[in-house]
């Protein structure tokens, strides 16, 4: 691995995996348990307080959930996956106020549950949108979802 | 009083003549200052512009919604027009008496434009729009800090000529010399007010386009819309003329002559510094107008009165 | 009826609304009425709102969220009104296409009068389409 | 204490493109702030999924017309990141020009839209027409105004032809000093400064909390640029100064940009001056391997961050687009607290908002519908419980 101010033997004791996609982009996944953990620490010891963006991704039977993390040159993707029966994460909001829109975003399009997050009001898409379809899900192709909503 | 007077000279037709050319100037005045050509293929150079507004909107149709208060609704705009356009019949503009005229006229002109603003308040209020209602609060705020200098300043001319009517004001400047010349600071600042009274940039804050929409315009439309529009012209020659009346002088010429090609010149030259005083400045916030208004303009119009009091002992 | 028509025709004052464009259309048809291609000088004017327009220049497909906006927008213009859809969006939803949260073009919810296409279209051609709408207005009657 | 509520939008003089903020006003006071975005979600992320990349750049370009060339860029880098290609130096430096170029007509539509906000229609009018320079440099160069459709995967599609560089560099100049007068403009005129000094204060660490970027970040006094910090095509061989201004209102803001147009400006010059020779791209293959990245472009309104998945196929499988104005609206709520309702269409003017970016996937709505669509007689006993509170 290359050498990299961020390095943290913490971190890599936990990961369950880490890759170096270049000089300044930095993936590491650790477990839907240790992801709290993780965050705090990557945010108060290792000052990575700004967020660039929550993204979420349908693998099959988990969703993956991915936070940009910012830190000067640097972008650490911090990645922790969530089954899709019962998606749930522990919420960042208290940590890096600046998430609150991303989280709901990735709340609206995946059905994913960020508990602790004060106001995940289920207000998404378009008004009269049905509550189990979440358009980002492969499940969900666009024929299907005008389908259901338009109904013919 | 002949009949064809109120009619077609100095009258109605010629007011409504006199009204949509100023529309006209002060389009394509600003359209100039700004870059662009302005209305240009309606008529010769797009003369016939707002008379084509006009009717279009007249011949639109005229929606109600349903949420207004429809007596105060339908009444407004034709009181509004009524409002703005009586005092001009009070403009001296043929000769150095106007159409009708009495001592005291000038106080009467006051009077009508503050009604006219109330009426505005209300007809604002009766359409139940948020916009339209912050407007007409707006309005009323801005009456509140310049009616008070302007009356002050107009108050200058009057002790000047020992009358309170227009008429004799523009006879005084006949004998003697243009008001302009002795009370300068009195112009500025009754430019000034006027603009706020037509809410024109910077003033135009009642009306914000890009805050609350039209303001109080916002729910009128068809018929109502283009009398509202006629009254805002007829606003703006009001305007003009009681510039041109209180320091210009009125109809008067060079060599004791009268015209009312003169009282039209100066109605031109006055009608380009308000077009270019609208070009040129940002929008005031409202807070910030009524501050300038109380901090600024009423101590100024009382020490232009108070100088005009002085002079004549100071120079003889 | 002569007057009527030939005010009409010289006088249509517009409103701009964005159902779910790039912006890329919004900046040109903002740009038609700046000094490089003064609509002015038809005596066409931005108005700000439905209530004084006569026509309606609406750009981008019709997203879920705006269908209401727009039918609302439209029926609180005055008659006589006309639609004027402005890029390849407005008039089929273009590279938008198949996405669940539009309907398609401004036809699919409201009449248009007027297609005018590009992605986006030059101010040149803005212009064109609403003088196209001032001809097709005045047969409104 | 009793408010008042507007609604500001969807359909708004001030807006030109449809977002909804609702505020709870006493007086002409703000007391909070209620937004609806989703006007503008065409589902971009979903659609992207079912096309091609050749397709997706097309797509991508028009997530905004006014950020193409940045979403583009920021798009094939990330392809190009996972396919291993090293795109040609003449490609670099032309992306490179472009994006600057996009920068500059945006910062100059930027100011007149400020400008109209306040209601000085003629400095509107007068951006605009300067504006009408940089698209016909654009014009030049790619071919079109607005959406240049000039890039691809692997570099550009077409060149710079050598006749092109004099007027455009004719274009710069004159651009240079319309800008000086401008700047002098903001920094002078007094109803400019009534309306922007001291409105819509962003304190730098609230801007730092909240996740603000670019030059909204930037006027807060903190120095973060992407061209800087993580250099993409031809940003490391040029050199430019990050502009910081620590004002943290509307007024840095303005002047933040208009200077960023100096340095824009500057950048064209030098990569104008030292075009590589060669060819402008590269062939890539249409199936992408299997891998993820993530690309970082500092877009005219801050910065853009795309993730990127494929799959092996030559469709992706997941695209992520955050667009600066996204990530400045939660800073926006901030500075709209204790202004007045005149501030408003300065303070949004102010972070230079692009829906049609941040709505590509997203939708805040705090508000139950019953607020958004009152009727006149609600509304008529609100206003006058309101009165008779007072």
């Amino acid at each position: 691995m290359m050498k990299l101010k961020w390095r943290d033997k913490w971190l890599e004791r936990k990961a369950i995996e880490i890759t170096v996609q270049q000089s300044r982009r930095v993936f590491v996944t650790v477990s839907q348990d240790d992801f709290r953990k993780t965050m705090e620490r990557l945010v108060k010891i290792k000052g990575f307080t700004q967020i660039a963006t929550i993204t979420g991704v349908d693998i099959g039977k988990e969703i993956e959930v991915i936070y940009h993390l910012k830190h000067k040159e640097l972008v650490l993707s911090l990645r922790t996956r969530t089954s899709k029966k019962e998606p749930v994460i522990p919420t960042i909001v208290d940590l890096i106020p600046g998430s609150a829109l991303y989280e709901r975003e990735v709340h609206d399009l995946f059905g994913v549950t960020f508990i602790g997050n004060p106001d995940l009001s289920p207000l998404l898409l378009p008004e009269g949108w049905p509550d189990d379809v979440y358009p980002l899900r492969k499940k969900w192709t666009s024929e299907i979802i005008k389908h259901k909503l338009e109904g013919s | 009083m002949p009949f064809l007077d109120i009619i077609v000279f100095p009258g109605l037709l010629f007011l409504l003549f006199l009204a949509f050319f100023c529309e006209w100037l002060d389009r394509k005045a600003v359209a100039k200052l700004q870059n662009r050509v302005g209305p240009k293929h309606t008529g010769p150079e797009g003369i016939l512009q707002p008379f084509a507004d006009f009717i279009k909107l007249l011949s639109n149709e005229d929606i109600i919604p349903a949420a207004v208060d429809r007596i105060m609704f339908s009444l407004g705009p034709i009181l509004i027009l009524t409002l703005s356009l009586m005092p001009l019949f009070l403009i001296p503009i043929a000769g150095s008496s106007a159409l009708v005229w009495f001592e005291g006229d000038l106080i009467f002109i006051m009077f009508v434009m503050t009604l006219r603003i109330i009426i505005t308040f209300l007809s604002a209020w009766s359409s139940t729009n948020r916009f339209s209602m912050i407007g007409g609060m707006r309005v009323i705020l801005q009456m509140l800090a310049f009616e008070i200098p302007l009356t002050i300043a107009m108050t200058g001319p009057a002790i000047s000529a020992r009358s309170l009517s227009l008429s004799k004001i523009v006879q005084f400047q006949a004998s003697e010399h243009l008001l302009l010349l002795a009370q300068p600071l009195g112009f500025v600042i009754v430019t000034i007010c006027l603009l706020a009274e037509l809410r024109m940039v910077p003033f135009d804050i009642p009306k914000a386009k890009t805050e609350i929409v039209k303001g109080w315009f916002v729910e009128f439309s068809g018929k109502k819309l283009a009398l509202l529009r006629l009254t805002e012209d007829f606003e703006l020659v009001l305007a003009a003329s009681l510039m041109v009346s209180l320091y210009l002088g009125g109809p008067i010429g060079p060599w004791q002559t009268q015209s009312v090609l003169y009282f039209f010149t100066k109605l031109v030259i006055c009608i380009l510094i308000l077009s270019n005083l609208r070009a040129l400045f940002a929008r005031f916030r409202i807070d910030q107008a009524l501050k300038g208004a109380w901090k600024y303009l009423t101590p100024l119009a009382l020490i232009q009165v108070i100088l005009v009091e002085l002079m004549p002992m100071v120079i003889p | 009826m002569g007057l009527i028509s030939w005010a009409r025709k010289k006088s249509p004052w517009a409103l701009h609304f964005n159902t779910g464009s790039c912006n890329g259309c919004d900046i040109e048809v903002v740009a038609a009425f700046t000094p490089r291609f003064d609509l002015e000088r038809f005596g066409i004017i931005l108005q700000g709102s439905p209530r004084h327009a006569d026509v309606l220049v609406a750009t981008g497909p019709v997203v879920r969220q705006t269908k209401d906006r727009l039918v609302r927008i439209y029926e609180q213009m005055p008659n006589p009104k006309c639609v004027v859809a402005v890029g390849t969006c407005a008039i089929s939803g273009a590279p938008f296409t198949g996405s669940y949260n539009i309907h398609g073009g401004i036809d699919k919810v409201i009449p248009v009068d007027i297609y005018v296409s590009g992605c986006p279209p030059k101010p040149e051609a803005i212009i064109n389409g609403l003088i196209q709408a001032i001809k097709k207005y005045e047969k409104k009657q | 204490m009793s408010t008042f509520r507007i609604p500001f939008g969807p359909q708004h003089p001030a807006l030109k493109e449809p977002i909804n903020f609702t505020f709870k006003v006493d007086g002409e006071r703000v007391v909070s702030v209620k937004l609806r975005l989703g006007y503008v979600h065409r589902g971009i992320e979903k659609l992207a999924e079912d096309r091609t990349y050749t397709q997706n750049i097309h797509l991508v370009e028009r997530v905004c017309g006014l950020c193409s060339q940045a979403h583009v860029i920021c798009f094939s880098q990330a392809v190009e990141e996972i396919l291993g290609v090293e795109i040609p130096a003449r490609a670099r430096y032309l992306r490179t020009i472009i994006a600057e170029m996009e920068r500059i007509q945006n910062h100059y539509m930027w100011l007149g839209f400020t400008a109209h906000e306040m209601g000085f229609e003629t400095l509107f009018m007068y951006t605009w027409r300067d504006r009408e320079i940089a698209l016909n440099m654009v014009e030049t160069i790619t071919g079109k105004r607005v959406n240049y459709g000039i890039n691809t995967i692997g570099g550009l599609r077409r060149d710079l032809t050598a006749i092109a560089v004099n007027p455009v560099k004719r274009g710069l100049d004159q651009l240079e000093d319309r800008m000086k007068y401008y700047k002098k403009l903001c920094m002078t005129e007094p109803t400019i400064l009534k309306r922007t000094v001291g409105v819509g204060i962003l304190r730098p660490k609230d801007a730092l909390r909240f996740g603000a970027v670019g030059p909204t970040l930037r006027a807060s006094g903190i120095k973060r640029d992407i061209r800087f910090d993580d250099p993409y095509a031809a940003y490391e061989e040029a050199s430019f100064n990050i502009i910081t201004y620590d004002g943290c209102d509307v007024a840095s803001r303005l002047l933040a940009r208009c200077e960023e147009v100096f340095e824009s400006i500057e950048i064209i010059r030098q990569m104008l001056d030292n075009l590589p020779k060669g060819k402008v791209r590269v062939r890539v293959p249409s199936q992408v391997p299997q891998g993820e990245a993530v690309s970082r472009v500092e877009a005219p309104r801050g910065e853009n961050l795309h993730y990127l998945r494929a799959d092996g196929t030559d469709k992706l499988a997941r695209l992520k687009m955050r667009a600066p104005t996204l990530a400045n609206l939660l800073p926006l709520c901030k500075m709209f607290e204790n202004m007045n309702i005149a501030d408003i269409p300065m303070i949004i003017a102010g972070i230079d908002p692009c829906i049609a970016c941040a709505e590509r996937m997203t939708f805040i709505d705090t508000e139950n519908r019953s607020t958004n669509s009152w009727t006149g007689d609600e509304l008529r006993k609100y206003s006058i419980g309101w009165y008779e509170e007072r």
